[in-house]
């Protein structure tokens, strides 16, 4: 097997299997298919690692970049299936899904993952555009599956100001070719990632600069940047909890990963506006914003919704900042966001299966009633907020370090956001986990298997970060400028 | 000739804008769909011309999904939209018309001044022009998103904002087909799902207005 | 052999204080009645008080602990190793480096600690409220001794007492306004700390306001001659204090002969009376006050005390 | 050494991962407990021999942590005196644990989380970079956080640990911020780094102000205490011992690192509110105890003010620094460190008699208690020796580090700014005012718990607590009388510390007759516990003796006196309130305190009642309406989670129309 066969092998096998899926009836096999689907496409790409990389072409690409993101994506994809093959079934037991609900799920979930998987390792960004839509477009229908006012009104509000987004985005994607196309030359070329870095000192930069406050206005509505935030926290709780975990874990980093992409363009143009203050100012009022937000929250989901706002913003900031420590900082944030939110979204999911609801007023005591659940939580939220000894507290150390010695109030209100989540998120854990725990339970379905296993890894992060992660993050961090 | 080209057009292109004008200050629901479908006759032959003066023979198949697409199904399937749900026949604004009209004329502006600034190096002042056009239609269709609070002149708003990208693309010159088709496979998917979302929402509800939505917010309660 | 006589000097000392503290208590009571026209009781009447305690029994409230029966004691001792360590007729004793002034007054909390616990062990009432108000004076009164002690350090760069007298009375000090004014503060720091007038009246009973007598109350016999002695030996104590630091004439310095020691318990003794008088004339010249009255007395003597430093460095400045 | 310590340190980690799969074990409890005892009293050893030796720093590097820096690990002379200090107290506190954790109803809450909080504890004092450190720092505050909720039923527990974990969140915050500082934009983040880096007057009294910020968070510093009297009264005893006694000190350490090894110079004017704000939390600190009810808060709130008085020395040891005083600096930190060492030990003592009361009775509000002297006469008699030392009286420990803190401040006026010289000695009446307040405190604090009457009926049947516990306490008041008696030793013992610190030191002590201690050789000032303790014991005894034999031994028992008044009701007793009453109308200003009088209309038999209330001004004044704006704030932006769709876009496009037009303006 070549690197050419496995990245071909990362986009066809989600669309093999989403066709399987939709034409097999019968949730269980579906649900094994599904993850056996994400487990190849996951080993595809981590194979990406050892076999050669295929050269860039007109279309895709694997870079140092990219590879970090499709094999979070991939592997994400694989527990959140994994949780979603021991959660789904519950869900139509209490009559919330029909089978022919669950068959559209499955095919959706491969749909999601091969428009993300192609939005990551497109050359093209055009390509990008279309497999960002796409992506977008089954999330959207994912998150109205359950046919209630609220998960309607949550996939519509999504999917009008994702459209709008993307509409901006795409804007955005014809004003780079029009900038690069005097200097490329007509045609696809023009639109090739390589070719569009490798020009980019020489682009016009007023029209480079338009383009970027598109793409950052329409790719920042996906990754949910405040003020275009406002589909996600509807989205992230009405739909069902494993799309919840690739919501946050995923989608938002395959928006964040096209914000990256057009940032080191602007970046590679020295006459052109820097990326970096417009970065810096969205993700901190992101973080500000949601940290408040986290406040009167009283849905377990939409309080973690927001917690991924705030996180967005902080990853926003770190790459504006900028630099190997932050690049390095937000490259690392990114991974353990995903990680650590789909395991809380992984959490969650079965704390409002046994719980029989969201409310947060209404779970009480989970350390109580169920340890290991409860504590699964408890370590997952902590490690969200910053605690050691997961990454994020070591992305958020190097992050604060960095930019209090080279933007010192800038820093200030990136410590004053983090501490205000940080009380908010404690507050709401402090009540759900501890405390004498309310009496009805249904029996808990969802496996706690993904939960635990993105905890280690956490952890094993944030203590031993492997050697080839950290050389390949410095790689990366050092293209990022 | 090349004058003339240029001329049509730019012709083309403003009246673009002139129309999106009109949309905004249209207050029947019928008028504007009537409205929005001229625009989408414009955007055809808009981009016809570019594909006649440029020699981009894929520029038609845009046109043509333009034409057909947009100023001929689309208006059509919203009539009976309209018709068949009974919906209010009037525009429900926020704002007077002539404000949103100054705020309209202030978007224009704008965007002219963007696009001045591009470096003179831009050597196909057709482009410009067109982009700034493009630029306009596409905040004026945002606009009238913002201003209206009915869900279907909104999804015209919306469509209208969509045309204004097919004009910057068919602006931009050798733009590979895949953006044209991506947007008329957007628009298509677009279309599906708003129609997805109005049946379900004309299901559960006495309007499409979107507002109406707004009482089952998950946390109000 | 000079170990030896260090050894008897300072026994000597010891006992002195011992056998003088009584007598000073009553040298105050008899001046007292006589500066309000009454004859009184002799000055020896405080050594018979003291012996007719001593053989009573004691009678030990049914609550009592062996706490109670303890303090007595070590009240005694703490106060007594305190009062040996003031240097009264001789300087530089055997032991006199043992503690320096804020040792001495850390003494006396801990025997005024002991004696507030021992008052709160009966489980009375008037024992409680003795005690609180006793701690809430000493609260107030260990800072103005502290400052008046860096006051006097200050001046005299140690706060061991022998180096204290010897540089004060080596004439090298001259007069000083700080001094004067930690001598106000260590005045008012003494009155309180002893229980006498205006802040408590150490010949009251049944008063709402009294304070040590409250603490003493279920005291009796033996016991309570020990804690009376201790008292007595306190008043002492602070006469020896202000009559080394500010009145060093006379004191015996180290290693000085038979009549320098004549000479220093001579001085000593006049001190002392002269002491004992001006504050039986002081107690019959003022009312008592109000408890909640106290605090802003001695809060006079820590502005004094403080203001005592401050000048010494403007005076060094200058 | 260093691998000695860091592989206690490991151990504690592990031993508390294997707790966790001891879930359910009878014998889980005395065996991790007694595991812990062990490995503290290997760290106890480590840092002994490390500080005997002569305190050379040994070094190592574990490939964890930074992935381009590893885990630097450094035992030096300072790391060791406070290795010595969590390896004393945690043996103490665990063995203490032995028998008290018996009484745990739920010991999986705690177990897992105790070795781990020391090991975290551990670590820290062990850490040379900056990223270890604050990695252990926080995991120490995570740990002890899941430790206060161990008794999470009870909603004052959860809003405590909620307090608490926010507050530790933000220290470590604000030192991050002093860590970004040092360590530049390029991170470099080794604190040997740091060291050699020279810092600016400005830049380093920033690094100052914000470490004294982040680890006065944790130790208690005013006005960022406020979490410290909830937090660690609503742990388990041990915990709560473990927290007050020893954590306060791990913060104080991360201070000292900090101040005295990693910053270099200060400008003088930073020692001016390190000494002010410790003075002011010393007197505030105990004036809270000498008010408050229940007995573990009292405790709590004398760590307050212990920490105030170490911060006031550790300031006064700048302030002498910026005046290359090297001596004087380092007699101010001695008697800072030695105060540590001190506060320690009978802060540990205390809490460990709160909670053998606790057990004893099930109460610890003080007004639910009295008389335990006659029930629980072992108890009493160690609680006695705690309050003795903490009230700083002599021949105890408690008196030597503030005698000598004294010490220090008279030497003040060698210092060359006449504000310092006006300063210390204000200084120095508060921090004898805080001493003698907590004599008032402690008195109330014994008098109420163990002497007069039961209060309640679990007050009269209490029994003593068990072996394990008393010998743990036994040791610590030993302990406590050792270090009063021959201060001199343990000046010794934290001397390298100080002088790898400041290139100076105390002189040596060993040699000095009946173990004197003389601070400063040419001042002859001296103290000699030894002496003062056989002198009062000798002059007791013997009067005692003398009086037995020579007058009467003869004794009654009668009930009591009373001046002619007694009343069998135990209420009539002074009680903490009643005790309070002075202290509390003479600082009414500062404790805000008020008391109403609701008298019943003639002819009624309602009984008059009578309310005391005293708020701390820093809760009331700073973070209620802190809590107040936040909760505003997200109650406005909150608006924004009910907008309708079109309301979403506008802010879209209006934002849209902000960068467009920024962009234009811009060009």
């Amino acid at each position: 097997m070549t690197g050419a066969d496995a990245l071909f092998a990362i986009l066809v096998l989600p669309v093999a299997a989403a066709a399987l899926l939709v034409l097999l009836p019968g949730y269980r096999a579906s649900a094994w298919i599904n993850v056996a689907a994400s487990l190849l496409t996951f080993l595809a790409a981590a194979s990406l690692f050892v076999l050669e990389r295929p050269a860039p072409g007109n279309f895709l690409l694997v870079d140092d970049l990219n590879i970090v993101f499709v094999v979070l994506n991939t592997f994400v994809g694989l527990t959140a299936a994994v949780f979603s093959a021991s959660y789904i079934g519950h869900e139509l037991e209490t009559g919330r899904l029909t089978p022919a609900n669950l068959r559209f799920y499955h095919a959706m979930y491969q749909m999601m993952m091969f428009g993300m998987n192609l939005a990551l390792t497109s050359n093209n960004i055009g390509l990008m555009w279309v497999a960002v839509e796409l992506a977008t477009l089954s999330t959207v229908l994912m998150v109205g599956l359950y046919r209630t006012h609220e998960a309607l009104e949550a996939a519509w509000k999504y999917f009008i100001l994702g459209s709008v987004g993307i509409a901006l985005a795409l804007f955005g994607t014809i004003l780079v070719y029009l900038a690069a196309q005097p200097v490329l030359g007509e045609g696809t070329p023009a639109m090739v990632w390589t070719n569009l870095i490798a020009a980019a000192p020489r682009f016009d930069p007023a029209m480079l600069n338009v383009a970027f406050v598109f793409l950052l206005v329409g790719y920042g509505t996906k990754v949910g940047l405040a003020p275009f935030h406002a589909w996600l926290p509807d989205a992230h709780s009405e739909g069902p909890t494993p799309i919840s975990a690739v919501l946050s874990g995923l989608l938002l980093n395959v928006a964040l990963y096209a914000v990256l992409r057009f940032k080191l363009l602007m970046t590679a143009n020295a006459e052109a506006v820097a990326p970096g203050p417009l970065m810096i100012g969205l993700g901190l009022l992101s973080l500000v914003f949601a940290a408040f937000m986290l406040y009167p929250r009283r849905d377990i989901k939409r309080l973690f919704a927001y917690s991924s706002i705030e996180h967005m913003g902080i990853i926003v900031f770190a790459f504006g900042i900028g630099g190997p420590l932050a690049n390095f900082a937000g490259l690392l944030h990114m991974v353990m966001h995903s990680l650590t939110k789909s395991a809380i979204f992984f959490a969650v999911g079965n704390v409002a299966q046994i719980k029989g609801t969201q409310k947060l007023a209404e779970i009480r005591g989970l350390t109580q009633s169920h340890p290991a659940l409860g504590w699964g939580l408890v370590l997952a939220v902590l490690s969200i907020a910053g605690m050691p000894p997961s990454g994020v507290f070591m992305s958020e150390f190097l992050l604060v370090t960095t930019s209090f010695a080279r933007a010192p109030v800038l820093a200030l209100i990136l410590v004053f956001g983090l501490l205000l989540a940080f009380g908010a998120l404690l507050l709401r854990l402090t009540g759900v986990a501890f405390g004498t725990p309310t009496d009805e339970d249904h029996p808990m379905a969802g496996s706690l298997v993904p939960l635990w296993l993105h905890l280690a890894l956490i952890y094993w992060i944030g203590l031993h970060m492997p050697r080839a992660m950290v050389e390949w993050f410095q790689t990366v961090a050092a293209i990022l400028g | 000739m090349h004058d003339l080209a240029f001329d049509i057009a730019h012709l083309l292109a403003g009246s673009l804008v002139l129309v999106s004008f009109m949309m905004i200050y249209q207050d029947r629901l019928y008028a504007l769909l009537n409205t929005f479908a001229l625009q989408a006759l414009l955007l055809a032959m808009a981009v016809a011309w570019q594909a006649f003066t440029r020699d981009a023979p894929h520029l038609y198949a845009t046109a043509a999904i333009a034409l057909i697409f947009k100023a001929i199904i689309v208006p059509w399937a919203l009539h009976r939209v309209v018709a068949r749900m009974g919906i209010q026949r009037t525009v429900e604004t926020v704002t007077g018309v002539v404000p949103t009209m100054l705020a309209g004329m202030g978007l224009v502006a704008l965007s002219i001044l963007l696009m001045l600034q591009l470096t003179e190096a831009a050597e196909n002042p057709l482009a410009r022009e067109d982009l700034a056009f493009a630029l306009s239609v596409i905040l004026l269709g945002m606009l009238m998103m913002v201003t209206r609070r009915n869900a279907v002149t909104q999804v015209v708003g919306f469509m209208s904002l969509e045309n204004g990208l097919i004009l910057a693309a068919a602006g931009a010159q050798g733009m590979p087909l895949v953006v044209e088709i991506s947007v008329a496979f957007s628009v298509l998917i677009a279309m599906i799902v708003i129609g997805v979302f109005l049946f379900r929402i004309r299901e559960r509800f006495d309007s499409v207005d979107t507002e109406a939505l707004d009482a089952f917010r998950g946390e109000r309660r | 052999m000079e170990l030896i006589i260090g050894l008897i000097l300072q026994g000597v000392q010891m006992l002195v204080v011992l056998a003088l503290a009584p007598g000073l208590a009553g040298l105050v009571r008899k001046v007292k009645a006589r500066l309000m026209r009454r004859r009184g009781a002799p000055v020896v009447q405080p050594y018979r008080d003291l012996m007719r305690l001593m053989r009573k029994d004691v009678v030990l409230a049914e609550n009592a602990s062996w706490l109670f029966r303890v303090s007595p004691y070590m009240i005694f001792a703490a106060t007594w190793v305190a009062a040996a360590l003031v240097p009264t007729f001789a300087i530089g004793l055997q032991f006199s480096w043992t503690a320096d002034l804020i040792a001495l007054v850390a003494l006396l909390g801990s025997a005024r600690f002991f004696l507030a616990l021992a008052g709160m062990d009966a489980g009375t009432s008037f024992g409680g409220l003795g005690a609180s108000r006793e701690m809430m004076i000493g609260a107030l009164a260990e800072p103005a001794m502290l400052l008046m002690v860096f006051t006097v350090a200050l001046v005299a760069g140690s706060t061991q007492l022998s180096n204290v007298v010897t540089f004060v009375a080596s004439d090298a000090v001259g007069i000083r306004v700080s001094m004067g004014l930690a001598l106000v503060a260590l005045i008012i720091v003494a009155l309180a700390e002893n229980a006498r007038i205006p802040v408590d009246n150490p010949a009251t009973h049944l008063e709402l306001t009294m304070v040590h007598e409250a603490m003493v109350l279920e005291y009796s016999g033996r016991h309570l001659a020990m804690i009376e002695l201790a008292a007595s030996l306190k008043l002492l104590l602070y006469m020896a204090l202000i009559g080394c630091i500010f009145v060093p004439w006379g004191i015996a310095p180290a290693s000085a002969g038979a009549g320098g020691l004549a000479l220093g318990a001579l001085s000593f003794l006049a001190k002392l009376a002269v002491g004992g008088v001006m504050l039986a004339v002081f107690e019959t010249s003022i009312a008592k006050m109000r408890v909640f009255r106290v605090p802003d007395f001695l809060g006079a003597a820590l502005m004094l005390g403080l203001l005592g430093t401050l000048l010494l460095f403007v005076s060094r400045s200058l | 050494m260093i691998a000695a310590a860091a592989s206690l340190a490991a151990g504690f980690l592990a031993l508390s991962l294997v707790a966790t799969g001891l879930r359910g074990r009878s014998w889980a409890s005395v065996f991790v407990y007694g595991a812990s005892a062990v490995l503290s009293l290997g760290l106890l050893g480590a840092g002994l021999v490390a500080l005997v030796t002569g305190g050379a720093a040994t070094h190592m590097t574990l490939p964890v942590g930074l992935p381009w820096l590893g885990a630097h690990l450094r035992l030096d002379a300072l790391s060791a005196v406070f290795a010595a200090i969590i390896g004393l107290g945690g043996a103490a506190i665990s063995a203490y644990a032995i028998g008290y954790g018996r009484q745990e109803h739920e010991p999986h809450r705690v177990l897992p989380f105790y070795p781990g909080f020391l090991g975290a504890m551990t670590m820290v004092v062990l850490a040379a970079d900056a990223f270890t450190f604050l990695l252990s720092w926080e995991t120490m505050s995570l740990l002890s956080w899941a430790l206060v909720l161990t008794h999470h039923r009870e909603q004052e527990t959860r809003g405590a640990g909620y307090l608490y974990l926010v507050m530790a969140g933000f220290g470590t915050m604000v030192l991050l911020l002093a860590f970004g500082l040092m360590a530049g934009a390029d991170g470099s983040y080794d604190f040997a780094a740091m060291r050699a880096v020279e810092h600016g007057p400005a830049l380093a009294a920033l690094v100052l102000g914000l470490t004294a910020v982040g680890a006065g968070s944790k130790a208690g510093l005013l006005p960022l205490h406020v979490w410290l009297p909830v937090a660690h009264p609503a742990a388990p005893s041990h915990v709560s011992a473990l927290m007050s006694g020893v954590m306060t000190k791990v913060a104080l350490y991360g201070f000292i690192r900090v101040a005295f090894d990693l910053l270099g110079p200060v400008p003088w004017w930073m020692s001016v509110p390190v000494i002010v704000t410790g003075a002011v939390t010393a007197v505030m600190g105990i004036l809270f105890a000498n008010v408050d009810g229940d007995a573990k808060r009292v405790l709590a709130y004398s760590t307050i003010e212990n920490i105030g008085v170490i911060f006031a020395a550790l300031g006064l040891a700048l302030a002498f620094r910026a005046n290359d005083m090297q001596t004087l600096a380092a007699l101010a930190l001695t008697a800072g460190l030695i105060h540590a060492m001190n506060h320690m030990l009978f802060k540990s003592l205390l809490f460990m008699v709160a909670g053998a009361v606790l057990n004893a009775t099930g109460r610890h509000d003080l007004d639910g208690l009295g008389g335990l002297i006659h029930r629980m006469p072992k108890t009493a008699f160690l609680a006695l020796v705690g309050v003795t030392a903490i009230s700083a009286l002599p021949p105890l420990n408690g008196f030597v580090s503030e005698w000598l803190l004294f010490q220090a401040i008279l030497q003040s006026p060698q210092l060359s700014q006449p504000g310092l010289q006006f300063l210390v000695p204000a200084v120095g009446g508060l921090l004898a005012l805080a001493a003698a307040l907590a004599a008032a405190c402690f008195v109330r604090f014994y008098g109420v718990i163990f002497l007069g009457r039961p209060r309640t009926d679990v007050a009269q049947e209490a029994v003593e607590t068990d072996r394990w516990s008393l010998s743990a306490m036994a040791g610590l008041a030993l302990l406590c009388g050792f270090a009063g008696i021959v201060p001199g030793l343990l000046v010794d013992l934290v001397a390298p510390a100080v002088e790898r610190a400041l290139g100076s030191r105390v002189p040596m002590q060993a040699g000095n007759h009946w173990f004197t201690l003389v601070p400063v050789a040419n001042v002859q000032s001296s103290y000699s516990g030894f002496l003062v303790m056989v002198f009062v014991a000798i002059s007791g005894g013997l009067s005692a003796w003398l009086v037995h034999r020579l007058a009467s031994r003869r004794l009654r028992r009668a009930p009591a006196w009373d001046c002619g008044f007694p009343n069998a009701d135990p209420v009539t007793q002074y009680g903490a309130g009643s005790f309070a009453q002075p202290i509390r109308r003479v600082m009414a200003t500062v404790l805000a305190a008020r008391e109403t009088v609701t008298m019943p209309p003639p002819g009624d038999t309602k009984p008059a009642r009578h309310t005391a209330h005293t708020e701390d001004l820093a809760w009331t004044r700073v973070y209620i309406p802190l809590i107040a704006f936040v909760g505003a704030a997200a109650a406005r932006l909150n608006a924004l989670q009910f907008l309708t769709i079109r309301r979403y876009l506008s802010l879209v496009f209006g934002s849209l129309i902000l960068l467009l037009t920024g962009l234009t303006i811009w060009n």
